[in-house]
């Protein structure tokens, strides 16, 4: 992608330690203040892609994220070797992001709201999901469920991990497996889709929310945009596979900026109040 | 400090509902020696002479009346289904579809469903535990069909909710791998109380070519992928994926139709017998052990963390079907 | 329409109570040998509409039909005139069609499976649902519920009565409520689309059989034809609203002919047996 | 001979779930002398200037938060929905959405709602039964759109399918009639425990043009079809289609935006009061009864007939809330 300089300056004036250019309108944005604004983009309202722990700031009361789960780690059913073995990449993965594995899992309260919590980290292999992703989302279900608790689950993956083989895919019926439980038992489960939420995930838990939300211009989408491209031969409509795409077709209940992502959450969790916990209506 | 590994399913530590007959292959010891190598494998799984759902229904089935459309867009026909009787007793059957020519696999659409295909299944599956009728279903396609259309109707919704669909159906469901599982497109088929494949069926996340072009970037590796990847039949059984395999003629299915549905039919008429004597709360609890189990990984002293669910064989023993020697 | 006469002979060769010459192919039609094949052409297979009676001889074994709710006949609810006072229609109808309004109902036998039988009948009025038809309807589904018998509906319709006004439209709400009950306790519901089944009725209970199956070439939609061509202002796709154009969007189980439609709804009977009547399986 | 006439529902004769209050019409002689005609009428349901269902929705509700799409096709603008709060108390809101201007129209598709509009509406309905909310459902619409696209992705399944969930849906219902209630494309959203109708909303089978053009072969005589149809708010209170009227702003309620949303208000609260504490059985047998006793017919001896089921009016005596006092 071209980028634009909005001050013609050379972009050595602005380090990459200490400055970002926005990829959607070639703003130079000081990283202090995007971390501060959320890292969305003050000019143009790009959201840039959000971290783990970042992100539960974003959403949790101050200290009420307690994690859990949080010393399982992948092993290598598979035995598997590409240009280096399984396990070396999960151990540069976890040296870059300082995460054990893609999803972080936890107990939460969300303005005021008790709720099981687990974010993706997309800056952990794509944040696929192999074993351990499906076994602490399992487990996060399966704790909201036992403790009728509403689940909260913030997506962010390129799909099922392949290193992982047949079991990653396998992830995908063990997680809904478990959401299937929780449907079952009407505990509310608010899915919220960001950049970029495709494959395995989107095609597994990711779409059953009884909310979905999908913050501005996510990538989303089943197959990749290269794979779909080659399949009809030509370009995609400008757009396509977006939260705004995904909304006008009916996949999406709300596209909702970062900003405002918090609060709207709390609402539809209070709008669902579990049944016996609501005196509201005496239904 | 790491204490366990845990949920790896294994065939050979038990297989749960399945009715383990003469003619099954639980373990991959009971396999021929000099097996096709995987890549082998994925030919033989793709190939177009073999036979498809349609070839296994009208042969293994009396009966067969297709059913069509998901009431809301178009008859898929990536996916067939309908009713018909195994033995005189009427079951709903599913399956991806692929044509034995090029004419008619640009009809089939090469077996890839679109999300109205998924959803005429979801459809299939609600008449089937509204009647009390147990679900067959024919897994065999490439994938979910990737095109721009498909994306605008909600592949991956229509994927999710068959998945989650089927995890919850109130009646016995069997599944038979006949030639391609391809990635998601194949388990929105794939839940269920029993698992089958045939003996040259794949069953893997992505294409091997599809792997080789991400993780070696060259499509010219797809070998080594498929190798890796662990798709063929003595990895399913290793891994638990397929809970047995069903023997192909010594030529492999494509080389007689006959005798692979013969095959098919001769493990399908004890798994239905068995899974129809579970009570239903006991199917769906351990077509959820089932699926809930896969998965390895390591969790240095979990002492503090809650207990994983017991692996499903473990509470097999549980089962009162085993006291009652149904 | 232009017809061909195939033999170049004049129509007055075939006097009109003697032949029927086919709409489809122009094949002239000796209506002996019409009604014997049930009413479908010989040469092309055309289905010619059919008459409530005939449908039953169709569909019945031989004397198993008892026809219920038989006296209830139309009162004038509105008063309403238009070109005439709706019940010197409703005279003039009964007179034509020998039927007291658009719908028998009944017990029955079908393959020796005892149904609750309904057929309707396009020659009265359209075959259009007023009060009369949607009390028989729901009599008949209120009628299997209570005898845990499956249900089969026979429909050809315009829509609902217009005569009647609101108290029409409200006829779709009460015939699906009847069904709808019949659906949560799991009794078998066959709907038949015949030529043509359109408006209020393909708008309620006709689109919901847990099996539906259409008659070749049969008219089957929402709208009128007119009002959708004029409503984008071009000519409709061929084959528009027929049968098979429902199969192919996915409204329709099968298109079954005339001929086979017994057999076949006998084996959707028998394989929906009501539950705690079937011991084929243990479920 | 003709021994009884069955099945009249007159509002005269009872309301069942009805709460009546000061600022409803239940009956014709409270209405102002000098009524509109019903084609005058006909012209003010249809004002352009008339609140739509985001006008309500605005100012009875508080803190509307609107749900898009039908999870398979697409959101239709025709038909609004969410989750709002009355007075505090969340509530399901669904409606049909015309436009205030020629532009919005267009992407209101005049109100005239597609099938994966009414797929949308159930898709609201099944979250409130999830989580038991109550539904409130404005209906304003001249019909479901007609053209082919609609006819061929479902129109009528779509139409059946709502009136079905909505007979059995397990929460309290309200439907509101703002205006024009035109037809199977209204009912779909219009099946209810209680049927409420603005003073100058209309509710019919057909719209006057269409039955002019079929009855007298003539839409200039649709001012005449208006009449004879009995669309406007005596007609619907006298043959029960709706259970009370609301009180319009003297002008109509296209002059005061405000006034209307407060007499919605008034009126919905009580309603949904009193349904939400009926015991879901008795509320889906009174719904059922209630658009089970619609029909005017003669039934000459119905001696050996099976008796129809009672009209709902006097199953209401055994309503247990009418003697608990609620
Ligand atoms: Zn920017
Ligand atoms: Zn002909």
């Amino acid at each position: 992608m071209r980028l634009r300089n909005p001050f013609g300056r050379k972009t050595k004036e602005f380090p990459s330690h200490l400055w970002t250019q926005c990829p959607s309108c070639g703003e130079m944005l000081f990283n202090k203040q995007l971390e501060r604004n959320h890292r969305v983009c003050q000019k143009c309202g790009h959201h840039f892609k959000l971290g783990a722990l970042e992100r539960i700031e974003l959403l949790a009361d101050p200290k009420s994220f307690s994690e859990t789960d949080a010393a399982i780690v992948s092993s290598d059913p598979l035995g598997f070797v590409d240009s280096k073995p399984y396990p070396e990449r999960i151990a540069a993965a976890q040296a870059k992001s300082g995460h054990k594995d893609a999803v972080l899992t936890g107990d939460a309260q969300i303005s005021g709201v008790p709720v099981v919590l687990a974010v993706m980290d997309f800056e952990f292999m794509g944040g696929s999901m192999g074993s351990v992703v499906g076994e602490k989302l399992t487990r996060a279900a399966e704790r909201a469920y036992a403790d009728r608790k509403p689940l909260v689950i913030v997506s962010a993956s390129g799909g099922a991990r392949m290193q992982e083989g047949t079991i990653a895919l396998m992830q995908l019926a063990k997680t809904v497996a478990a959401i299937a439980r929780l449907d079952e038992a009407a505990i509310p489960f608010i899915s919220v889709l960001t950049d970029p939420t495709t494959g395995g995930v989107l095609a597994s838990f990711a779409s059953l929310g009884d909310i979905v939300l999908a913050e501005p211009g996510a990538l989303i989408g089943f197959s990749g945009a290269r794979v779909t491209s080659e399949t009809i031969g030509e370009k995609l409509p400008k757009g396509f596979q977006r939260s705004e795409f995904l909304l006008e077709h009916g996949f999406v209940d709300q596209v909702v900026p970062r900003t405002q992502l918090k609060e709207r959450i709390a609402f539809f969790l209070n709008s669902f109040r579990i049944a016996g916990q609501d005196l509201r209506w005496s239904l | 400090m790491l204490d366990r590994i845990v949920g790896s399913r294994r065939a050979t530590e038990g297989n749960g509902h399945l009715a383990v007959e003469a003619g099954l292959i639980t373990d991959a010891t009971q396999l021929a020696a000099g097996r096709p190598t995987p890549w082998q494998t994925v030919q033989t799984a793709r190939n177009i002479a073999r036979p498809h759902a349609l070839d296994i229904i009208g042969r293994v089935f009396e009966h067969f009346q297709e059913l069509h459309g998901d009431r809301a867009f178009r008859d898929d026909p990536a996916i067939v289904g309908g009713i018909a009787e195994l033995e005189g007793r009427p079951v709903i059957v599913v399956g991806q579809q692929k044509g034995s020519s090029t004419e008619e696999n640009i009809v089939r659409n090469f077996g890839m469903p679109y999300p109205e295909g998924y959803r005429k299944a979801m459809r299939l599956y609600r008449l089937a535990q509204k009647f009390h009728l147990p679900v067959v279903t024919l897994v065999d396609t490439p994938g979910a069909y990737p095109g721009p259309e498909a994306e605008e109707r909600g592949q991956a919704e229509a994927i999710a909710s068959s998945i989650q669909l089927m995890t919850r159906l109130a009646v016995p469901i069997v599944v038979v791998v006949l030639g391609e599982g391809g990635s998601g497109g194949a388990l929105a088929l794939g839940v269920g109380d029993v698992v089958l494949a045939l003996e040259n069926a794949t069953y893997s996340v992505i294409s091997p070519e599809g792997c080789a072009a991400i993780l070696w970037r060259s499509a010219s590796e797809a070998e080594r992928a498929a190798v890796a990847m662990k798709l063929a039949g003595p990895d399913l059984l290793e891994t638990g994926v397929a809970d047995a395999l069903i023997r192909e003629p010594a030529g492999g299915a494509h080389t007689d139709h006959e005798a692979t549905a013969a095959a098919i039919k001769s493990a399908l008429i004890p798994q239905l017998d068995r899974l129809s004597r579970v009570p239903v709360a006991d199917l769906l609890s351990l077509r959820y052990e089932r699926f809930r189990s896969f998965g390895m990984f390591v969790e240095p002293d979990g002492s503090t963390a809650p207990m994983p669910a017991q692996p499903w064989w473990r509470r097999i023993l549980k089962n009162p079907l085993e006291k009652g020697g149904l």
